[in-house]
């Protein structure tokens, strides 16, 4: 860890175009794009990155907005400030789920600058962003000098802070459509202490048909649990056209633990992980399930 | 007691308002003018050779002033045992070879941090690495590497305590059991990193040293021996300090290496670690292996214990040969233990060197002894307050050749918290469980490892002619408040108040000497220097007053409330300002100055007194994940007479958090020798969410040896808190620990454990 | 090459070169000597360096300097009103709610972006507003206890306001 | 009353266990040596006496000593 | 560090022990592999970049057969740096491979990674992660080669 940064060239564009058209001129070993910075400065410390050119994309302004109608569904900026999404009246109205997600994402001095597109983009296993955008079935478009691309949320991240965003694209907005009636939501993260990074995460939407009775459909994320965040396909089928009880819920647990490819790290096994996303999966999906049913 | 006007009042802090405005200067933000910046290269090997160092490349880039190695310092080696010698082994930068990663190597003066950074780049060692060791039972293995090669095997310090017949007492008792612990390190963590800045001046070969440090005679000390100089010719200055808890007692390689360039570039040189630095190459609590047996007779009653420990030493000594004596001591306290024996080993390995730490000693051993007495009492049935009640401490009590214990509380402590935790938590959750640990630790110590023929402490009182007065003192507040202690102590005995006093510090060129903010030793030890010198002038003032009021010798007279009277009648007295004057004039004008200084005799090796009390812990177990929530804390203590309620809480929930953090997620990960996870990010420190209410009550006592009968206050609560926690977990679900971070995964294996034990038993 | 960064702090306007490597925390204490504001962490992860950007909480350190061009930076030095101190810095004092002190200016102005925000938080919110800030002396309890007593503070010294 | 000898240097003692607790104490070669001698390894009794309860490297060592140490009125 | 796993190949176990000692096959196999060079039949130069997300890093290593008992085991130990001034590392490495029914073989291997420097306390988490990855990705690529050659 070095107290100094390395020199850069600095870049401030005001506009997607303009950065990237500066993208498109530096590769991408020299060149880097930062947002809020929460997480690429620490690395740049620590000269794990030590980008020639710096492209600053945090005061492209029009990056910046939430928007909601029924039609269109959710709309956020990339560079719209977790804080913004955590306060905003619409998402506390509509998504409830995300501002509960907003709030235990690292400190508020993060979230007052940090932006949900840098999180995303930054492709951490561990984030809290990309398993409930899994779960609420999210869109993230993509911006290239050839034109533009949407890519399912759950694509979106390909493994250890990688994802398909080619050097020179940038995130510019993340989609969510309106939740069908009968939804609830539920996005739990495990840490030992609380604002913590994730030891493993869920997240759970669940859809109930009109009589609130069976299990319309289902989306079961995990977070931290694997070189990206997933999809729990297995766990969906068990609930997916069921009736939901304590039984089935167990079940989806033993089948999401087993979809899970953890690895053992320093602080926790593999064995845990996996004994935790069966102790979430039941947990949070029962609490999705609730919710549903008062939706 | 009531009748005293500043002690036992809720003062604020003497440093509050330079603290809230930002004003207040730490070693941290100190510049001089024409400063150079320093930085150490430091070893990637746990243990190397050194073949070669080359500075050629680093010596060539614009702003570099300096680079030394090894070979260019003097080569004085210092250490805090300056009593023997041969544990005085540290050394400003390693020359032969390296004995831990992080061990600095050469060090560089340049114009900025940046190009000091990009000089460490630049600068070639070339290393021939060695096998290392990691283990202290490893350690101590006749074919280990020897990190020392002067200590064979390994052993750099022993300790052995024994007394009454240990081997009979076992015999007779009702109930045996042993349990062996392994106690994991902790990280001091302090918020301000180590720094120093140094200032050499050519013409009259001094030195000026401004430092983050907890002791600035220790500090004058190792630089006087690290740089082969004269004490008198150095001056160190401890501005406000940003947090110590132990690490910061030592003399470091950051002030003897800012000390070393200064006086080869003839500037200013300062050193600021980064917090990757600061965890891997500054000390931290000693870990250790450890065994202990206890007999019981039937009704709980102790009848011997008998300890074994072996610490990580680490790569060198630092205060942790202490830590091998405390924990000898205070693995007995606050019981009654008429038959014990304790051997103790301190090894060396290659890491970063373990010491002091908040609790030194007593923490670890805290752990082991509380959770093992509750699984006796379990085991005989009796209830986790009842076996405590019946083993405590009375005020008398002394263990032969060690220590003598004169006020004592914890027998009303425990009382007290029976009552409270019945009328507090009545009822609990599921899986939800109570713990219980009682603490106690020293009024500071007795031991002069230091090897100063100076008193432990000492202070000196200047009043003025206004009445205002000057206290010079070295006591070193490193945020405990004993500023403000300082202040009320002096305020008390001259009858003034705290504003009317301006505090001197932590400048060993104009304080008498202090040992420094260890072992809890400031509010006894500097307490009772600083009340001796304020009573030396107060002594002054009655006698001038006696004379003007013509008054019979058998009179007392009272300095109080700024008048001198007549106890009897108070009406009869004069001002004190008045007295202040006349006592300057008609003494000719010589100033009014007083000087007071402490060193403990007769009170047997370990501490004039005792702090002590219990703490209880309330937290829910989640059964599936082990996660543990921190629900409520109580603490109940004895520190004699509370001096600074306001600050006394303070402390008490200052260990508690640190207490806390060491059983439930503080961790140093090592990977053969390398800290792996030496930052905030991924070394995990409670934080507000997480930090459970702290109810503190209070049971006075009055200990003759302190001053207006305080005695140590919150050092102690750093101890319980760990067993505690595991003592709650073990009452909701019934697990046992043999080590102390209660990580979720390792708190759900041992509930595994337990079910499967009880299926088995079925 | 240095860039120009115009802003404006503690009510102050400041027309600067720096190096687009130099960090908000550096231009702080470094240039403009504002050395309230500390730095302990280096990794984002303590917020000793917290001040108040544009009214809200962020950590200097985590941020480059030039991404505060044109905005209005507030330092703990800018907290009192002259010599009478902020009712917050009153509580804290009060409240015995720093030790050491070196986390104490990140709290503050962490405090004080609270309470601009919500003028009657409940502890819970106090402890979730105040999260990332490490303090290693005060065990956390007594700076919760200040923050709320400087909101009660400032709910009167509003009212008295109001009164006149 | 017999007193025992250090072999290894000028240590008396009345007490075998005493002259346990003070060899133990000497980290020079020449008290490790002797023990190599006699079969016995300075670690292995710092092992025991480090890690296991009833004086077992003392006594151990005791014993040894109880035999070997030369006897001085 | 120590890195453990297994993965299962088809083949022979002497083809596959052939096949895995060719610098050619080691150079396609190991992913972000850039050279890999048989100095003599023991020892390789190798040159290997890996990234994880924003961080590339190169590293230059040479590795050396320490043991051989064809075709069942195979130690070696590697030792090099990583470029940048990032650190050095060594590592001891075990590959045993297991006969079983069905045409298969069982390779497991054993990784004692020692990291010398900055790489080491970059959240070890991923580090060991990514490790994992890289042998998943090399026992799949190697699965690939046998094919080709058994094609």
């Amino acid at each position: 860890m070095k107290t100094i940064l390395n020199d850069f060239e600095h870049f401030a564009p005001k506009t997607v175009e303009e950065a990237l058209d500066l993208l498109s001129r530096y590769g991408e070993e020299e060149c880097k794009i930062v947002a809020g910075g929460q997480s690429l400065l620490i690395l740049m410390k620590q000269r794990l990155v030590t980008p020639k050119y710096l492209i600053d994309i945090k005061g492209i302004s029009a990056l910046d907005y939430i928007t909601f109608d029924e039609q269109q569904g959710l709309k956020i900026g990339a560079l719209t400030t977790h804080r913004a999404i955590e306060k905003s009246p619409v998402i506390e109205k509509y998504y409830p789920v995300l501002a509960e997600m907003e709030q235990n994402v690292s400190s508020v001095e993060t979230r007052n600058w940090g932006t949900i597109g840098g999180n995303i983009s930054h492709g951490d296993p561990s984030g809290d962003p990309a398993p409930v955008f899994i779960a609420l079935n999210g869109r993230l478009r993509i911006a290239g000098l050839n034109g533009e691309r949407t890519v399912e949320a759950e694509d979106f991240t390909l493994g250890y802070f990688e994802t398909v965003l080619g050097h020179d694209e940038l995130l510019t907005e993340i989609q969510v459509p309106a939740l069908p009636p009968h939804t609830g939501v539920k996005y739990t993260k495990f840490s030992q202490l609380q604002g913590d990074y994730a030891t493993a995460s869920v997240a759970v939407s669940i859809t109930l048909e009109a009589k609130k009775k069976t299990c319309s459909d289902v989306r079961i994320a995990l977070g931290a649990v694997a070189p990206a965040p997933m999809r729990a396909k297995k766990a969906e089928e068990i609930l997916r056209g069921e009736k939901i009880s304590d039984d089935l819920l167990a079940r989806a647990g033993q089948a999401a633990s087993e979809e899970a490819s953890p690895t053992t790290d320093a602080e926790v096994s593999e064995e845990y992980k996996r004994e935790l996303v069966k102790v979430l999966v039941k947990r949070v999906a029962k609490e999705a399930f609730e919710r549903a049913k008062k939706a | 007691m009531s009748e005293y006007s500043v002690i036992g009042k809720p003062i604020k802090n003497v440093d509050g308002v330079a603290k809230v405005t930002g004003e207040a200067v730490y070693a941290f933000d100190m510049t001089l003018p024409n400063m150079l910046y320093g930085k150490l290269l430091r070893s990637p090997h746990p243990h190397a050779k050194i073949i070669s160092i080359d500075t050629t490349e680093a010596q060539k880039l614009p702003g570099v002033k300096a680079i030394i190695t090894g070979k260019d310092t003097p080569g004085g080696k210092w250490g805090l045992w300056r009593r023997y010698p041969e544990l005085c082994d540290q050394t400003a930068l390693a020359t032969e070879k390296v004995r831990y990663i992080g061990e600095p190597v050469a060090a560089v003066a340049a114009t900025s941090i940046d190009i000091a950074e990009r000089a460490l780049d630049l600068i070639q060692v070339e290393y021939e690495p060695l096998p290392a060791v990691f283990d202290p039972l490893e350690a101590i293995k006749d074919d280990a590497p020897l990190v020392h090669e002067d200590f064979e095997n390994n052993i750099n310090a022993t300790r052995h305590i024994e007394w009454g017949n240990v081997d009979e007492a076992f015999k007779a008792a009702d109930y045996i059991r042993e349990d062996r612990f392994t106690l994991s390190s902790q990280h001091h963590a302090p918020m301000e990193v180590h720094n120093a800045l140094a200032s050499y001046d050519k013409g009259t070969g001094r030195l000026t040293v401004w430092a983050s440090t907890q002791s600035p005679y220790f500090l004058q000390l190792g630089l006087a021996d690290a740089l082969k100089m004269r004490e008198g010719d150095i001056r160190v200055i401890k501005p406000h300090v940003g947090g110590g808890f132990g690490g910061k007692n030592s003399t470091m390689p950051e002030s003897v290496n800012a000390a070393l360039l200064s006086k080869k570039t003839g500037r200013p040189v300062k050193i600021v670690y980064n917090r990757e630095e600061e965890f891997i190459a500054t000390e931290h609590r000693t870990a250790m292996n450890l065994a202990i047996k206890i007999g019981l007779k039937k009704d709980g009653t102790i009848l011997a214990k008998e300890v074994k420990i072996i610490t990580d030493g680490g790569a060198y000594t630092g205060l942790g040969a202490t830590t091998l004596y405390l924990a000898g001591t205070f693995i007995t306290f606050p019981y009654k233990t008429p038959n014990y024996r304790y051997d103790g080993f301190r090894t060396y390995t290659n890491t970063m060197w373990s010491s002091s730490m908040r609790g030194f000693g007593a923490v670890s051993t805290v752990y082991a002894a509380e959770t093992q007495l509750d699984r006796a009492a379990h085991d005989l049935g009796i209830d986790p307050l009842e076996i405590r009640r019946r083993n405590a401490m009375t005020p008398g009590y002394e263990a032969p050749g060690q220590y003598k214990v004169e006020s004592c509380g914890i027998l009303e402590c425990i009382d007290k918290m029976k009552e409270r935790v019945k009328e507090k938590w009545p009822k609990l959750e599921k899986d939800e469980g109570i713990g219980f640990a009682t603490f106690a630790y020293m009024s500071g110590g007795i031991f002069n490892w230091i090897d100063t023929p100076y008193a432990f402490s000492g202070a000196m009182v200047k009043v003025n002619i206004d009445g205002t007065v000057d206290l010079f003192t070295q006591a070193s507040d490193i945020g405990q408040g004993s500023n403000t202690v300082a202040a009320m102590i002096c305020a008390e005995v001259l009858g003034i108040d705290v504003e009317d006093i301006r505090l001197h510090l932590g400048d060993t060129a104009i304080t008498l000497t202090d040992l420094g903010a260890w072992g809890s030793r400031e509010t006894l030890m500097n307490g009772n220097a600083i009340k001796a010198a304020a009573e030396e002038v107060k002594k002054k003032l009655i006698s001038v007053a006696r004379m003007k009021l013509g008054e019979n010798i058998v009179y007392d007279l009272v300095v109080k409330n700024k008048r001198i009277y007549l106890e009897l009648r108070p009406e009869r007295g004069f001002s004190y300002y008045d007295i202040v004057r006349d006592a300057i004039k008609e003494n000719d004008g010589e100033p009014l100055i007083g000087i007071g200084h402490y060193t403990p005799h007769n009170k047997g090796m370990i501490s004039p007194a005792y702090g002590m009390g219990i703490q209880a812990v309330r937290a829910k177990v989640d059964r599936e994940t082990g996660h543990i929530e921190l629900r409520d804390v109580i603490v109940v203590h004895d520190c004699g007479q509370t001096i600074n309620p306001l600050g006394a809480r303070g402390q008490v929930e200052g260990s508690t958090q640190m207490g806390l953090g060491f059983g439930l997620c503080e961790e140093i990960l090592m990977d053969n020798g390398l800290i792996i996870n030496p930052s905030f990010v991924d070394y995990k420190l409670i934080r507000f969410r997480d930090m459970p209410p702290i109810e503190l009550i209070d049971v006075p006592t009055y200990d003759p040896e302190g001053p207006f009968g305080a005695k140590e206050a919150a050092e102690a609560t750093a101890s319980p808190g760990a067993a505690a926690l595991a003592n709650a977990v073990y009452h909701a679900v019934g697990a046992e620990f043999d080590t102390n971070v209660l990580r979720p995964e390792k708190v759900l294996k041992a509930i595994r454990e337990k079910e499967k034990k009880d299926r088995a038993g079925k | 090459m240095k860039k120009e960064l115009k802003f404006k702090v503690n009510g102050e306007d400041y027309d600067l070169w720096v190096e687009p490597k130099t960090l908000l925390v550096q231009v702080l204490r470094d240039e403009l000597g504002l050395k309230g504001t500390k730095w302990a962490c280096d990794s984002g992860a303590c917020c000793a360096c917290t001040v108040m950007v544009d009214g809200r909480a962020v950590k200097s350190c985590s941020i480059l300097a030039l991404q505060v061009n044109g905005k209005e930076v507030m330092t703990v030095e800018g907290l009192a009103n002259g010599p009478e101190l902020h009712p917050l810095q009153q509580a804290f004092i009060d409240n015995w709610a720093f030790q050491c002190g070196f986390c104490t200016s990140g709290q503050l102005m962490a405090a004080k972006a609270l309470l601009d925000e919500n003028p009657d938080p409940t502890i819970d919110e106090i402890k979730i507003a105040m999260d990332g800030h490490l303090c290693r002396c005060t065990g956390y309890n007594m700076i919760s206890e200040a923050i709320q007593d400087a909101a009660k503070r400032l709910q009167a010294q509003k009212q008295q306001e109001g009164g006149k | 009353m017999a007193n025992y000898r250090c072999p290894c240097c000028r240590k008396i003692t009345s007490d075998t266990m005493d002259l346990a607790r003070h060899f133990l104490g000497q980290t020079d070669r020449k008290h490790k040596d002797w023990l190599k001698t006699k079969g016995l390894s300075y670690a292995q009794l710092i092992r025991w006496q480090g890690t296991e309860f009833g004086n077992k490297g003392y006594k151990a060592l005791a014993e040894l000593l109880e035999k070997e140490a030369p006897r001085v009125e | 560090m120590k890195i453990d796993g297994t993965f299962n190949l088809k083949g022979s176990p002497q083809k596959i022990w052939d096949t895995l000692l060719q610098p050619g096959t080691l150079a396609s196999c190991v992913p972000g592999a850039e050279k890999i060079e048989a100095t003599d039949d023991k020892t390789y130069d190798c040159l290997v970049k890996q990234s994880v997300g924003p961080i590339s890093v190169k590293l230059k290593f040479t590795v050396k057969i320490t043991e051989m008992d064809p075709p069942k085991y195979v130690k070696a130990v590697g030792n090099g740096e990583a470029l940048g001034k990032l650190g050095t590392f060594s590592m001891v490495l075990g590959v045993t491979l297991n006969e079983e029914p069905g045409g298969n073989v069982k390779v497991d291997y054993t990784t004692d990674v020692n990291i010398v420097g900055k790489l080491a306390t970059f959240g070890e988490r991923i580090m060991h992660a990514k490790a994992e990855s890289v042998s998943r990705t090399f026992g799949s690529n190697l699965q690939k080669t046998l094919q080709s050659l058994n094609a």
